[in-house]
């Protein structure tokens, strides 16, 4: 186990400075000199060559890098170009956005595509499952944009219900956060929760047809705990996998939707800096949604480690 | 006396920290059918695959008709190819499920260049014809053809090129009994009729017993005992092999439960770390101190053609000589 | 205004936000929202319009313009006092005031906030005052500027972001950051900022007029996409929406409880065609290998096809005010000999066959990818290929658009100035030679001549008269065809009242607040 | 009265290639403390006969006919709660494979537990108690250790009696074990078979035991039913069926054995008797005998009716028209 | 392992090349979602493929109908430059498309390879390639999308450029795994004892068994893309104007919510039928192709 999670963290190392050169070269490539961009309206040829100094955008780009390296290891991600905040802040400010509307939509997506998917999977071929499996194939159908922008002009615009868009704190107004992400969640939430159905009932149908299962059956072991114990603790190692890779695809729905309900968050700070070409703050952004993904996929590792005897026990693992 | 077809001198093949095989030797003749048995998991199936350099020994040598080739490359490796074949056991999987029957069976012909591809045809056809296969099947996929029909496909692809030697992984142990009588008679028709030598790796004694020559024990990577059939089968000297004799299942009411078994107690060690000293003492009602540190080296009490790796067994010590506490039964 | 044969185009009839008097009550916050982000809010270095919507309620200036956009004193305490060379500025600042964090502002504060704007390397604010070389106090409420040439526009560039002043005790605190946390006078004083979200601005307790100021705050919130800022204002969510889309200006107006004031048009947008700049704007000019860039005849005849009125129609329901000239109708110097060639497809046709290049001629036209500058490009297509073009239409994002400008990258671009009060701020860094915004890379000495001595004239009608030359000379070249000048609407939500709207296109709230009841 | 009765079992699936008959108009009983074997070939439907009885076919797409009874209670119209209290207590079962069988992510102390705290209401603590003692009922040795651990750990032969003792947890009246020994080697298989042996002397448990090996039936079991083609071919004690086979079909699965061409004569030609022919598909279901292609003395009237089951001793039935004449040897 | 009772049925199973084909096209054809996929999906390449020859120009601008809601002239309306919107959707319909085959291919084309090769050289090629596919599942697809279209501008290509690459890792990854499983198979020892080339049996034997899973995740990839392409048009980085786009369209029906829904209504609607059409083929295919998933 030990060996077992020391490998992943190797991996997720690899993964992450490799992930730090292809940002940082990535960003570099954008065409758009940012110096300009910051110049604006206004630009003048001695006022871009002096923001350009100012950010060290001059100098070789491996000097850059390494320096980039250094300071991003000791904390210092910089100042935002588009309006001279420390990026950290920015961050500071963003990201419990991104993680409320994010760890919400996984809540919806989680509760409402888990146990649809063992209902599906229960009931094959019964009405239930044509519901929920007609729920997944409309989740992943439909496009995200679509329903948010359907979703606004049905519940704000025409019935009034939900402000529109924006955002408040928690700790600001509780109820108009909740007001607020409602819509987000659901329209960002559904389509995770057709994704995660689909695989539930397909890791549930798979277990309800193991060995183990019929086995349990001739316990005599009521529906129940045939279900909820045994068919369900095998897929909840699958589902918990698709959690993990489905990360990178809630982030860039959350992208979309942060855009489409003007939800100051993480998603909409990338598209706006990326934009902008605040180097920066992509830089850092980008930065903290790989590591992010890793380390939340090595989390999802050791869970799954965890709910797998077998790599728990031995630490023998292949592939 | 002739050029043995397949000489294997003390192969070892490790995966990783399992020991699969652990310092075998044997050799098969001309013509000869040799039966390779032990329980699962003994590396009967690693043997066959060291062989066909399916797998890379970690040591030992490996000779067919005189040339040693466990370190050819593969591409001089090639041209012996046609000379040694191999069925497999499952017959799902040993057929390309893309290719029809015809497919199959040819393409060791065209492989080796031996005709082009309208001529194979013909004999591919009397291949078939010879593994009781109707040639209209040529145009057939594997999973259109019933697993009896799909082994003798298997049967006809390694023998289309009349190799010296086959190996045959447990071929027919997916296969039922009425099936798999078909299939060993076939096997003893070709084997005579072509001649080829055969390794014939199984678990089943009395399948062995039915077709093999000579017979070979494996236990944990190591052979325990050899010998001819008839007289391994009368006289079993290693424990192990008398176990094995007496466990398997015998189509008598009357006799199967007359018979004295011996039980081994526990289960197969395992092949990450095997015991020292002989591999079989932890299950070997025998054991004494000696078995604990000392690995018994394959020797015929008779100076005969049926050697055994067992302490007991020495000319001194004959394995049926009483030891004090202890007897062989069987 | 405008030529083209047709009647200038009647916009929906929008209120005047001036002549809104309804009594307001104290108190209540205000959320506005903004269509984009503002960049640092340090008057040295901010560039974007959006950034001066915000200025304006928080960071007065030593002028100002009124509904009339004419420049009138605020901060100063009067018009400036030229001495009879033009070299010579006085000032004379208001007293007692105070800046927000209670500092008092005399004339060494604005001293200190005017040496920044002119020699931080860092500030755009340098080419503003470049004709400024030094800046004295005449004891406590007096400053005297020296130039280094007479130059009529600095008093419109006093009256706009050079001509902040900023608190002397913040700028020592605060340093460079200064944008992070800025203070000046103000009715409003800056409160908090959540990048890319909101700027929130709270009542100034210091603020000379206080007892004219009834909100307690203003939230701006950022939202960049029109059709949720509108979504926006519908559902109350905010008060007043900035800068509608022309497409969701009917919407807005359609609905009750919504009121739509427009205020603007000193900007304008047009087509740059590349005619000389071949390795960047500033750089020495050259000459263009492209159909339209080699050939002046081409470019009229690019131009005669385009029907002005049918695209203000077309792509923004008629809100804009179509031209072909850089300063407004209405603008005071602005020569009434300056007039539209009127839209003529068999003109251009007839220009086409002339020029001999073989039909169709391929043409790109870079656009920013926004849905409204797309909707524009693709309407140009379809009326040049009437005549004989072929458009490729290439959009790019908006920050590359300005890098291939000003690189000289691209064959016609299009692009927008916002427009400032002194017509100089509308030519001289667009028009003549070596201007950073000279995309085009327009170079004539009949352009530049008349420009530079517009400058250092004081007479209305004189510097009109030199500009005209200038700029039927520019027309005559066409580097840039001019398309239209581009209003702002601000959606205002019925309860708010003392809006003020002017020019420039900044709602001004020092007035402003929820009718009472 | 026996204790498990079943008359006229038919069974078929509803399946996208049309209906499967699996079993059809199988009769049988089973006596208290009496091993009864299910043989025949792959698919000859053995398993789904036995799975009927606890109900563990899948409920949506079997149709079955016919009567289970159990001690005389109906099991077959049996409500599903009440024969949940009979799965696992009354009847259980184990599987042929014993990896896939026990759910690899709990303890197998746990699932030993579950059966017992579901029937017989134990604590925590005395179920796992009991789970000891089971295990060591079935052989394992360091019980109180191996309940801690989890089914990847332990060996094939472990795990089998691992099924065991979760299987006779309750006591059950009846035991099915389905191929038990199918999947493990020989000298385990000797041990694994000892362990039924034992519990059915020690708690008098009648088991129910399917395998295609005629050598497990020789020697464990006291009576066997053969099957062909979804029905009963053959019925008789053991003894008996081996002495006398009277079906066709048994007989040339004797007579396919290898042991049984070992045991004929050694050396020479050796051949094994084949079955010719396939099995007939079970989409079909013609009023003939299913075994007329493949037998060597069917004759017209095979064609025209089927054979039924009848008695030819005073427990031996047999459904064939021209039985093998009473003391053909196989 | 091999599954005894699958020899049992061997007589089912029993039947020319042909007769399999038939018989999987039977237990197809019997369900009802996977045949609405493929009525869907053949409508979709209908629409596709014939649409834009036989509905007007797309591109034609009417400035005096603009806005104009469905009638006989113009069935689905016109848009705000007085475009009709059906020639605009068939020709959108190629678009969508392009983006979802060409992406799709780029992905096979790139990804099979390399899943190939991982898979059959597993010691060195294989952690290589996965911390690549890590590193690529790590980047979230929206970010690289905008990236990419602000490096080599917003186009079509960027889009399938960028949808591609998105895919990569899951072909990679079902490759590979493909790969591992079939090595495993007797059939390919068989192969390399008889001396076959590790060319020869990557694409004879390795390749053709991997095809089901493959077209299966193409059948889940397209639709994916689909999507994929219109959302990167609705942010403005898809397909250049004139050219129109489901994507492009519903951003531009955007505006105009309120005063012309149907522009809105009419691409959003036929993303979602054509996803939707492939999905069900997809699901379709899979348990067909899967037989342990039929019974
Ligand atoms: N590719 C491999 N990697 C690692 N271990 C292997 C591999 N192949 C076989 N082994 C291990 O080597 C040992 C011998 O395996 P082998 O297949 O030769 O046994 P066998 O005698 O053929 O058994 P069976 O009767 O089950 O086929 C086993 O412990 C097996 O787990
Ligand atoms: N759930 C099912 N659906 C459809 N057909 C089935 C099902 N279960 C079994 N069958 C079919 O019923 C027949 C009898 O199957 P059964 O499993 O009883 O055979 P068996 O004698 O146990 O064979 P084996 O020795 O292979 O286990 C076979 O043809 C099989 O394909
Ligand atoms: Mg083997
Ligand atoms: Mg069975």
């Amino acid at each position: 186990m030990t060996w077992f999670i020391l490998r992943r963290c190797g991996a997720a190392v690899i993964v992450l400075l490799l992930g730090s050169v292809l940002i940082f070269l990535g960003v570099r490539a954008l065409p758009g000199d940012p110096a300009l961009v910051m110049a604006g309206e206004d630009a003048s040829p001695a006022l871009v060559a002096a923001i350009r100094e100012e950010y060290g955008l001059d100098r070789p780009l491996p000097v850059q890098y390494v320096e980039y390296l250094r300071q991003t290891l000791s904390g210092n991600l910089g100042r935002s170009t588009q309006d001279q905040l420390p990026v950290a802040t920015i961050l500071a400010e963003r990201l419990p956005v991104t993680l409320e509307l994010t760890a919400l939509a996984m809540l919806v997506a989680v509760t409402v595509g888990v146990l649809a998917g063992i209902v599906a999977a229960v009931r094959r071929g019964r009405a239930a499952d044509y519901v929920a499996t007609g729920f997944g194939l409309a989740g992943l159908s439909i496009p995200h944009f679509w329903l948010g922008l359907l979703a606004i002009l049905l519940f704000s615009v025409t019935l009034r219900w939900l402000p529109a868009s924006g955002y408040v704190p928690f700790t600001e107004d509780p109820v108009g956060n909740l007001q607020r992400m409602l819509l987000p969640t659901l329209v960002l939430g559904m389509g995770f929760a057709a994704v995660l159905m689909r695989q539930t009932r397909s890791a549930m149908l798979s277990a309800l047809s193991a060995d183990y299962v019929r086995t349990a059956r001739s316990k005599g072991l009521p529906e129940r705990a045939v279900v909820g114990v045994h068919a369900l603790r095998n897929s909840l190692t699958t589902v918990v996998t698709v959690l993990g890779l489905q990360l990178g695809a809630l982030i860039s729905g959350a992208v979309v939707t942060e855009q489409i309900f003007v939800i100051p968050g993480f998603g909409k700070l990338t598209v706006d800096a990326v934009l902008t070409r605040n180097y920066p703050v992509i830089q850092a952004v980008v930065l903290v949604t790989v590591t992010a993904y890793v380390v939340i996929n090595l989390l999802v590792d050791i869970v799954y480690a965890f709910l797998n005897p077998r790599i728990r026990l031995s630490g023998a693992s292949h592939g | 006396m002739n050029e043995p077809v397949l000489r294997i001198d003390s192969l070892v093949k490790h995966y990783g920290q399992v020991r699969a095989v652990d310092g075998l030797s044997l050799t098969i003749g001309q013509g000869e059918v040799l039966g390779l048995v032990g329980e699962s998991g003994s590396g009967k199936s690693t043997v066959g695959k060291c062989v066909l350099r399916l797998t890379e020994p970690t040591s030992g040598t490996i000779t067919l008709g005189g040339r040693d080739v466990t370190h050819l490359s593969r591409r001089a490796m090639r041209p012996l190819r046609r000379d040694v074949h191999m069925v497999f056991q499952d017959p799902y999987s040993s057929l390309n499920p893309r290719f029809s029957i015809e497919q199959i069976v040819s393409e060791p012909l065209l492989r080796h260049k031996v005709m082009r591809r309208r001529e194979a045809g013909e004999r591919v056809a009397a291949m078939l014809e010879k593994v009781g296969l109707r040639t209209e099947m040529m145009s057939r996929l594997p999973h259109e053809l019933s697993g009896g029909q799909r082994q003798r496909v298997g049967l006809a692809r390694a023998l289309v090129l009349e190799p010296k030697l086959v190996v045959a992984d447990e071929p027919v142990s997916a296969l039922d009994v009425s099936v798999q009588a078909s299939v060993l008679n076939l096997i003893t028709d070709l084997q005579r009729d072509m001649g080829f030598s055969c390794l014939f790796i199984t678990h089943d004694l009395s399948v062995v017993e039915f077709l093999a020559d000579r017979i070979a024990v494996m236990y944990l990577g190591k052979i325990v005992e050899t010998g001819p059939t008839a007289e391994l089968f009368a006289g079993p000297r290693h424990p192990y092999t008398q176990a094995l004799l007496s466990a398997a299942p015998v189509p008598d009411p009357a006799r199967a439960r007359e018979r004295r078994r011996i039980v081994l107690g526990g289960d197969v060690p395992s092949p990450l770390d095997p015991p020292a000293g002989c591999r079989f003492h932890t299950r070997c009602p025998l054991a004494f101190d000696a078995c604990r540190t000392v690995d018994p080296a394959l020797t015929d009490p008779r100076d005969g053609d049926h050697p055994a790796a067992c302490h007991l067994v020495t000319p001194e010590r004959r394995p049926d000589a009483a030891v004090p506490g202890r007897t062989l039964e069987y | 205004a405008c030529g083209g044969g047709g009647a200038p185009t009647s916009a929906p009839s929008v209120a005047d936000a001036t002549a809104d008097n309804r009594t307001v009550q104290s108190g209540g916050t205000l959320a506005v929202a903004l269509n984009a982000d503002p960049d640092a809010l340090d008057p040295s270095t901010a560039t974007t319009l959006v950034g001066r919507e915000v200025f304006v309620n928080m960071c007065e200036k030593l002028y100002d313009i009124d509904a009339t956009s004419t420049l009138v004193p605020q901060l100063a305490a009067a018009m400036p006092q030229l001495s009879p060379d033009g070299k010579e500025v006085t000032i004379k600042l208001r007293t007692g005031l105070k800046f927000n964090d209670g500092t008092v502002m005399d004339a060494a504060a604005v001293k200190k906030s005017l040496d920044r704007h002119r020699s931080w390397e860092k500030s755009a604010r340098q080419a503003d005052l470049a004709a400024v070389t030094d800046v004295t106090t005449v004891g406590e409420d007096t400053v005297k500027l020296t130039l280094s040439r007479p130059a009529t526009p600095l008093t419109a560039q006093l009256a706009d972001r050079a001509g902040m002043i900023m608190s002397p005790k913040a700028l020592d605190s605060e340093g460079d950051a200064f944008g992070a946390n800025p203070v000046c006078v103000g009715p409003f004083k800056f409160a908090s900022r959540t990048s890319g979200s909101e700027v929130v601005l709270e009542r100034a307790p210091d603020y000379y007029d206080a007892a004219k100021v009834k909100l307690d705050k203003i939230v701006y919130k950022i939202i960049v996409d029109p059709n949720v800022r509108a979504a926006n204002l519908r559902s109350g969510d905010v008060q007043v929406g900035d800068q509608l889309a022309t497409t969701t200006v009917a919407g807005v107006q359609a609905d009750p409880n919504l009121k739509v004031v427009s205020g603007g048009g000193l900007g304008y947008f047009g087509i740059n065609v590349n005619i000389g700049n071949v390795a960047g704007s500033t750089e020495k000019y050259g000459s263009v290998d492209s159909a339209l860039g080699k050939s002046p005849e081409l470019r009229e005849a690019f131009e005669l096809a385009l029907d002005r009125d049918a695209i203000n129609k077309t792509v923004y329901n008629g809100l804009y005010e179509s031209d072909c000239f850089p300063l407004p109708a209405d603008s005071p110097y602005r020569a009434a000999s300056l007039q539209c060639a009127p839209h003529d497809v068999a003109k251009a046709k007839q220009l086409v066959q002339a020029s001999g290049v073989p039909t169709p001629i391929p043409v790109t036209l870079t656009t920013p990818n926004d849905a409204t500058n797309q909707r524009l490009a693709q309407v140009i297509q379809q009326m040049t290929k009437e005549v004989g073009f072929d458009v490729k239409v290439e959009t790019a994002e908006f920050v590359a658009t300005l890098e291939q400008g000003g690189a000289g990258k691209y064959d016609t671009l299009l692009t927008g100035w916002s427009g400032r009060v002194d017509p100089d701020g509308n030519l001289t860094n667009i028009i003549t030679t070596g201007g950073s915004n000279n995309y085009p890379g327009m170079s004539d000495p009949d352009i530049d001549e008349p420009i530079k001595q517009a400058a250092a004239a004081t007479d209305t009608a004189e510097r009109a008269e030199l500009y005209a030359k200038a700029i039927q000379k520019a027309a005559d070249l066409r580097g840039f065809i001019y398309l239209y000048h581009n209003k702002y609407y601000l959606g205002m939500n019925k309860t708010v009242a003392g809006v003020q709207y002017f020019k420039d296109g900044l709602p001004r709230f020092t007035t402003a607040g929820f009718t009472a009841k | 009265m026996s204790l498990l009765d079943i008359t006229d079992l038919t069974v078929g699936f509803d399946t996208e290639d049309g209906h499967v008959h699996a079993v059809k108009e199988v009769s049988l009983s089973l006596e208290e403390g009496e091993i009864l074997a299910l043989c025949g070939e792959s698919g000859c439907g053995k398993t789904v006969t036995a799975m009927s009885v606890p109900r563990l076919l899948p409920p949506r797409t079997t149709r079955l006919t016919g009567s289970i009874r159990l001690d005389g209670r109906e099991l077959t119209t049996l409500p599903e709660p009440q024969m949940r209290q009979v799965r696992g207590k009354e009847v259980s079962v184990v599987f042929q494979e014993p990896m896939t069988s026990l759910n690899p992510s709990f303890t197998v102390g746990f699932q030993i537990a579950e059966v017992l705290r579901r029937h017989e209401n134990l604590s925590r603590g005395a179920a796992r108690r009991r789970a000891v003692e089971l295990l060591e009922l079935v052989g394992i040795p360091a019980p109180a250790q191996r309940i801690k651990e989890y089914p990847h750990q332990l060996s094939g032969g472990m795990r089998q009696r691992v099924m065991i003792a979760i299987a006779v947890a309750c006591s059950p009246r009846v035991l099915i074990a389905d191929e038990p020994t199918t999947a493990l080697d020989v000298t385990i298989q000797a041990g694994v078979l000892d362990v039924f042996r034992d519990l059915r002397d020690r708690l008098g448990t009648a088991i129910i035991l399917i395998t295609h090996d005629l050598g497990v039936v020789a020697d464990i079991a006291d009576r066997a039913v053969i099957m062909y083609a979804g029905r009963a071919a053959e019925q008789a004690p053991v003894e008996e069926l081996f002495a006398r086979p009277l079906h066709p079909y048994t007989l040339g699965l004797m007579k396919a054995l290898p042991a049984a061409a070992v045991a004929a004569g050694p050396g020479g030609r050796r051949r094994l008797a084949e079955i010719p022919g396939m099995v007939p598909s079970p989409l079909a279901d013609p009023a003939e005998c299913a075994f007329h292609a493949r037998c060597p003395s069917g004759q017209d009237d095979c064609l025209a009716a089927r054979p039924s089951l009848v008695r030819h001793g005073p427990a031996h039935l047999a459904a064939c028209f021209h039985p093998a004449r009473s003391g053909e040897q196989p | 392992m091999a599954d005894p009772m699958t020899v049992s049925v061997g007589a089912i199973r029993v039947g020319s090349p042909a007769e399999r084909r038939r018989r999987l096209w039977r237990r197809f054809r019997r369900r009802p979602m996977p045949m609405a996929g493929l009525v869907l999906v053949a409508g979709f390449l209908l629409l596709a493929l014939v649409g834009p020859l036989v509905t007007g120009d797309p591109i034609i601008q009417d400035y005096a109908a603009t806005l104009a809601p469905p009638s006989a002239a113009h069935p689905m309306g016109t848009d705000d430059l007085g475009r009709d919107v059906l020639a605009r959707i068939a020709s959108g319909a190629r678009v969508s498309l392009q983006a979802g085959v060409l992406s799709t291919l780029l992905a096979m084309v790139a990804g099979i390879p390399i899943g190939l090769l991982a898979g059959f050289y597993r010691r060195w090629l294989d952690p290589l390639v996965g911390r690549l596919v890590d590193v690529t599942l790590a980047f979230p697809f929206l970010v690289f999308a905008v990236g990419l279209a602000a490096i080599i501008g917003p186009s079509l290509t960027g889009v399938v450029l960028a949808l591609g690459f998105a895919q990569l890792p899951a072909v990679i990854r079902i490759t590979r795994g493909e790969v591992l499983a079939i090595k495993e198979m007797d059939y390919v020892s068989a192969a390399i004892a008889d001396g076959a080339a590790d060319g020869h049996i990557l694409l004879r034997y390795v390749l053709p068994n991997c095809a089901g899973p493959l077209i299966v995740q193409a059948t889940v990839a397209i639709p994916t893309a689909i999507i994929g392409e219109a959302t990167l048009s609705f942010l403005g980085l898809g397909v250049q104007p004139p050219t129109p786009s489901w994507g492009v369209m519903l951003t531009v029906a955007q505006q105009y919510l309120d005063v012309a829904p149907w522009l809105a209504i009419w691409p959003g609607l036929l993303i979602a039928l054509a996803t939707l059409g492939f999905n069900l083929l997809g699901d379709g295919l899979r348990d067909v192709l899967d037989p342990r998933s039929g019974l």
